[in-house]
């Protein structure tokens, strides 16, 4: 029952939310942030009593639900999902604590918000095929309407070319789920009974599958060259919007490949191993060169994530207990890291109203204690060592190159520059905004406050003692990766 | 192989009343083009009663109806048209067009 | 005399009991004075109706009865729900919709049961004869209820050109029909369908009656290239008239089709790539139209011929040999669902035109403000239409996909332009909700929403997120519909 | 047989007539005429009670209906202006064509055929049992369908409701 009370408490919460009478702004926000909170434990609950000397699937619940179509509301949790479910509750209850300062519509905003988290989490738990795709495109709504209504001054646009990027994806996904269940025999939705067929798929389909499966996954990663409806949503959703857009949509990209591809069509994914790790690198150069070319800090840091989960796919593409590891333990990093750093740009922007780079310089001594959070974020995005990020980054690198193939060395190879022109466009940042003379402009910018502070400060503990302890996710994926590398062990590319 | 010109007689018909259809910019011009189509069709049924002897006599059967339903199909247009004649003093199809076609 | 023939007529209780109705509504109308006139003879028709839904669900499967005439299957009763349902929401609609009069109401009401009585019989015709008569009896009917505003140039308007094109295509039906009959010698469908499974069946004349007979039925279903009556019809009629001709017309239409399809063109693969060409062409150019319009209910028109396309898809499916039943479960399923939103959001639509006296999308800008929930309700309508979940909406487009790709890889091409038309459709859907929700706000009043439409938006909406969360019994009823068709 | 040839050659020359003429009263005429040869050729095929039909409700019927519409709406209908649109030389192609597909496929399908005797009755007897046992359904929704029409005529060209 937990994972189906944690999925729906947020959309329960969310109802509830209508019932409300207009102008009691308070109960609506409190009433969220009850629900988000609720499911932050229950989650937590979720991680402590999962079995790690076991792995593999755990907290099952499986009841019919369309016998017609052999379809069952069928969740479940493994390494994988864990990690992805602490890191979605978490980030949601920060982002609606962070959300307190949104004053229009709040009553909607808190509506969607909460119905978004419902769809984030039924991704991450659903072991059915057809379920997963029922929420995977339940998150598609709300946020269009968040960003559409809260965002910044190109919000429609934004909001229109994100919802029809992601559809596009979706929907292609749609056929190619729909040929897997009529090859299937017995037909059916279920993603371990799938996975328990997948040698009976034909090379050639597996293949057209995979491609199909990858356009919707990689739109939502996004994996150049789907990746242009990031920049324009990142920069014009609200900030809360933006982290729970980085910090878990991505992310769903990228769970669904290892989840779906990686357990049904292992062939496929033997296949497309030096393609994908091909675009794996493009991200990650590609995204760190634009990312540098950005004045907006906020689009800095959104190009920063292409730049990331780059590094996420590159571990993929290894198929490495190292790569699969790291890429796990990074989609969380990226989550938390790149979450804390669209809060942090929020903080300045609410303030100063701008987030032109140039514009600023010596905040460091207006504001020392937003300087120095922001300088830790930094510091774990470009992956300093002792941080969350070094671990997971170098993670990836280090399966990428154990692969024994001439050309997965050269591209790995290739893709360490990105980590150089991380480190660069990171670090002038810092010093052009936050070193230097004080720019006389923003003497009056106030520290950051107490909401803020609240919202951020846990993300910042995240990082430092996963940077000292990274076991303690390693522990979770590793199970679930070894599982995974059987599977594909088998296979000879 | 008696059939086969009947169903040429009526082709003609037919293509006969389709031309008008098309052609014709007053809306009475059309609906009589439109009886032209339904003749031309209850001729071939009736030869094809004739020549194949229909089950149940169909081919005489199916006319009658046909007949009807053009009355029918008559009475109301008439009716359209003579209502938005009063309204807009016109029958010429291409004049009515408050929206775009 | 054969009098045994004549005791068939005893299965046809619910058609006589809506004939009765519709007489009963035109005398009832003569002696109702003009004030209470609009309550009583509307709550007549829809209890009246909802009393015949009764009648229908207890009604006893028989196969083809009087002389092979109509076929009584489950198929059928399937179809009359959907029939007496959206009647039965348009009478509700058209109490609440002003600008049909009073003093014209009873005749109105008489016209809309008599519409759904023709579309009954519609759905459940086995012979061509039958087919023709319905399917003029049902346009004749609907010719007359879209010119029904007095004094309104864009009713009368719609009502030409409906009729024109309608008397036109009807013409090239029964002609095409004279040359199906002339070259297999029969008007009955299952008489057809064994004698098309003969050798050499497929006559050259029998493919050219059948092509022209298309032209009869795509001008039912509002499909391209005989689509252009639609958006004109629809902005015309008054809005229930809209309602109904989109929902039921359109899904009496599908049910006349596919089994004429089912009986003529099985197995026969050019006419079945045809058809899959015609829906490709008839999902796309409705939503490149769709995406120009500015007044929501032509919008509505060519979404309902973009959605007619996917219909389509599982029409060419159900014919294709190798998906028989889930493609006829698509097609039931789609026009059930597409019945359900379309419905709603017209009732949301008249809402709105009660306060504002407008259908332009400009006009719904900030709507969302002042009426937060009737907007949330529109979007979870806008939401279904573009076939996303949870709403009833992606059930139907899962379902029509889903026959496609088991219909084989020859049609693999059909799907993916599917898939590219509903990315399109979201883009004109959300274009409503971006004026809904994005919109400046031009007017601060609330839109008053009387008891019937609330009930109606209410309760499609729930329907709508319902057949999405708990489906089982929605696609079992279709399911079960589509055995013992013959 | 000389007589079907003659109602066959008069109807297609009054069709033609039809869709042509520029008077739109001369074309209400000419279709009297084109539905008289078309009974004609009705009786020829031994269609007699058709043939009643055919010359009592459309030319007792339709053609009046069709006369006063053109004569309460006289004032445009008037010879002067042009009575076709520009389309004129596709819509010839397009129906050329159609004939021509029509009698291609009607040579190359082998039908059946043979000369069946007239009932010495004549048809009337029999059609008459038939639309009261085999069609009686048809029958009576024609009947409802004319009921319909009736309604809707009244209600479209009535002044109720304005």
């Amino acid at each position: 029952m937990l994972l189906t009370l944690v999925t729906f408490i947020p959309l329960i919460g969310g109802l509830a939310l209508l019932f409300v009478p207009k102008g009691k702004d308070n109960i609506v926000r409190g009433i969220a942030t009850a629900a988000a909170a609720v499911a932050l434990i229950i989650s937590l609950m979720v991680l402590l009593g999962y079995d790690k000397s076991i792995g593999g699937m755990q907290f099952i619940e499986q009841c019919c639900w369309i016998p017609s179509l052999n379809v069952t509301y069928f969740m479940g949790v493994d390494g994988l999902s864990i990690a992805m479910l602490v890191l979605t509750t978490l980030l949601s209850l920060i982002s609606v604590i962070y959300s307190y300062n949104v004053t229009s519509r709040v009553k909607e905003y808190f509506f969607f918000f909460l119905l978004l988290e419902t769809g984030m989490l039924g991704v991450f738990l659903a072991l059915d095929f057809f379920l997963f795709y029922v929420f995977w495109e339940i998150t598609l709504v709300p946020m269009y309407f968040l960003i559409g209504i809260w965002g910044g001054p190109r919000k429609e646009y934004a909001a229109i070319k994100f919802f029809l990027y992601t559809l596009f994806g979706s929907v292609i996904m749609l056929l190619g789920i729909i040929a897997l269940y009529f090859t299937s025999a017995p037909h059916t939705f279920n993603m371990l009974e799938l996975a328990k067929q997948a040698p009976l798929f034909t090379k050639l389909f597996q293949n057209v599958i995979y491609v199909a499966l990858f356009i919707g996954f990689a739109i939502k990663v996004p994996v150049f060259p789907f990746h242009t409806w990031l920049p324009d949503a990142h920069v014009e959703a609200p900030t809360a919007v933006s982290v729970i857009l980085a910090g878990v949509l991505l992310k769903m990209g990228t769970y669904g490949m290892l989840r779906v591809s990686y357990s049904i069509l292992p062939q496929a994914v033997v296949y497309f191993a030096l393609p994908l790790a091909v675009l794996a690198m493009i991200n990650i150069v590609y995204g760190a060169y634009c990312a540098m070319a950005q004045k907006d800090l906020k689009k800095m840091i959104a190009y920063s994530s292409i730049n990331h989960m780059g590094y996420v796919l590159l571990g993929m593409a290894a198929m490495t207990t190292a790569g699969l590891n790291g890429a796990i333990f990074q989609m969380f990093n990226h989550g938390i890291i790149t979450g804390a750093l669209f809060l942090l740009v929020g903080v300045i922007y609410d303030r100063a109203h701008t987030r032109e780079i140039e514009g600023f310089g010596g905040l460091g001594s207006i504001m020392p204690v937003y300087t120095g959070i922001m300088t830790v974020a930094v510091f774990a995005s470009l992956g300093l060592p002792g941080l969350s990020g070094f671990w997971s980054e170098f993670m990836c690198f280090l399966g990428a190159f154990q692969v024994q193939n001439t050309w997965m060395k050269i591209i790995t190879g290739f893709s360490a520059i990105g980590i150089v022109v991380t480190a660069a466009y990171f670090l002038i940042m810092i010093q052009k905004v936050f070193l230097g003379p004080a720019n006389e402009k923003w003497k009056g910018l106030s520290e950051i406050n107490t909401r803020e502070l609240i919202s951020v400060v846990p993300l910042i503990i995240i990082m430092v003692v996963l940077g000292f302890l990274p076991r303690i996710v390693m522990e979770l994926s590793s199970a679930s990766v070894d599982s995974m590398l059987k599977a594909l062990g088998t296979i000879k590319p | 192989m008696m059939l086969v010109p009947f169903i040429g007689i009526s082709a003609i018909i037919f293509a006969i009343g389709v031309y008008g259809a098309l052609t014709r910019r007053n809306a009475i011009g059309i609906l009589m083009s439109l009886e032209l189509i339904f003749n031309a069709a209850n001729i071939n049924l009736v030869a094809a009663n004739k020549f194949l002897n229909l089950e149940n006599s169909i081919g005489i059967i199916f006319p009658i109806f046909v007949i009807t339903i053009a009355a029918a199909e008559a009475a109301v247009g008439l009716a359209i048209i003579l209502s938005i004649y009063r309204q807009t003093k016109t029958v010429y199809v291409e004049k009515i067009n408050i929206m775009k076609w | 005399m054969n009098t045994a023939l004549l005791k068939d007529f005893i299965y046809l209780v619910p058609e006589i009991f809506v004939l009765c109705l519709g007489i009963l509504i035109l005398g009832f109308d003569l002696f109702i004075p003009e004030r209470f006139r609009r309550r009583y003879i509307i709550n007549l028709s829809v209890w009246g109706l909802l009393l015949s839904l009764v009648l229908l669900v207890y009604a006893p499967a028989k196969g083809l009865i009087l002389g092979n005439m109509v076929s009584i299957d489950a198929y059928g009763v399937f179809f009359k729900g959907i029939i007496i349902l959206s009647t039965v929401f348009a009478l509700t609609m058209a109490r609440y919709y002003a600008p049909i009069k009073d003093e014209v109401i009873g005749e109105f009401s008489a016209l809309v049961v008599f519409a759904a009585l023709g579309m009954m019989f519609m759905v459940s015709s086995s012979d061509l004869l039958m087919i023709f008569l319905s399917v003029e009896f049902v346009s004749i009917a609907f010719f007359v209820l879209t010119g029904y505003i007095k004094n309104d140039p864009k009713s009368a308007e719609g009502a030409l050109k409906y009729f024109l094109i309608g008397a036109f295509s009807a013409g090239i039906f029964v002609y095409g029909m004279s040359l199906v009959i002339t070259s297999t010698g029969t008007t009955n469908l299952k008489a057809m369908t064994e004698i098309l499974r003969g050798p050499g069946a497929y006559s050259p004349l029998f493919i050219c009656g059948f092509l022209l007979m298309l032209v009869g039925f795509g001008y039912k279903i509002a499909m391209v290239p005989f689509h252009s009556w639609a958006p004109e019809a629809y902005e015309g009629a008054p809005t229930p008239v809209t309602a109904l001709l989109s929902t039921a017309s359109k899904a009496a239409g599908f049910a006349v089709l596919l089994r004429v399809a089912l009986a003529a063109v099985t197995g026969k693969g050019d006419l079945v790539m045809a058809l899959a060409v015609l829906s490709a062409l008839t999902m796309t150019a409705g939503n490149l139209m769709a995406l120009q319009q500015n007044n929501v209910k032509r919008l509505l028109a060519y979404s309902g011929i973009a959605h007619s396309g996917y219909i389509l898809m599982g029409v060419v499916a159900a014919c294709s040999g190798t998906a028989p039943a889930l493609g006829i479960t698509s097609v039931l399923l789609y026009a059930f669902v597409y019945m359900l939103m379309n419905i709603g959001i017209f009732a949301v639509i008249i809402a709105f035109f009660n306060k504002t006296g407008s259908d332009d999308m400009q006009s719904y800008s900030g709507f969302s403000k002042s009426n937060p929930y009737l907007a949330l309700v529109l979007v979870v309508f806008l939401v279904s239409l573009a076939g996303i979940p949870p709403t009833a909406g992606f059930i139907g487009k899962f379902y029509v996909f889903s026959a496609i790709i088991q219909a084989g890889q020859k049609f693999l091409w059909l799907a993916i332009i599917g898939i590219m038309n509903s990315v399109i459709a979201l883009y004109y859907y959300f274009r409503i909700a971006y004026f809904v929700y994005f919109g400046e706000q031009k007017d601060e009043r609330k839109v008053e929403l009387s008891t019937g439409l609330a009930v109606i938006a209410g309760v499609t909406a729930v329907l709508v997120l319902l057949a999405c969360i708990y489906p089982d019994p929605f696609i079992s009823a279709a399911a079960g519909s589509v055995l013992n068709l013959w | 047989m000389l007589l079907l040839l003659l109602f066959a050659v008069v109807a297609i020359i009054s069709a033609l007539m039809v869709v042509s003429m520029k008077n739109i009263m001369h074309c209400a005429l000419f279709l009297a005429l084109f539905l008289l040869s078309v009974a004609g050729i009705f009786f020829c095929l031994d269609a007699d009670f058709l043939g009643i039909v055919q010359i009592l409700v459309y030319v007792g019927g339709i053609i009046v209906l069709i006369l006063f519409a053109v004569m309460l709406t006289s004032r445009v209908s008037s010879a002067l202006m042009e009575q076709t649109n520009e389309q004129k030389g596709l819509a010839i192609a397009a129906c050329l064509l159609l004939v021509a597909a029509i009698t291609t496929a009607a040579f190359k399908t082998s039908l059946v055929t043979a000369f069946y005797g007239a009932d010495p009755e004549g048809t009337t007897r029999t059609t008459g049992e038939l639309l009261l046992t085999v069609y009686a359904l048809p029958f009576e929704i024609a009947s409802v369908v004319l009921l319909v029409s009736l309604i809707g005529a009244i209600v479209l060209a009535g002044k109720k409701g304005e």
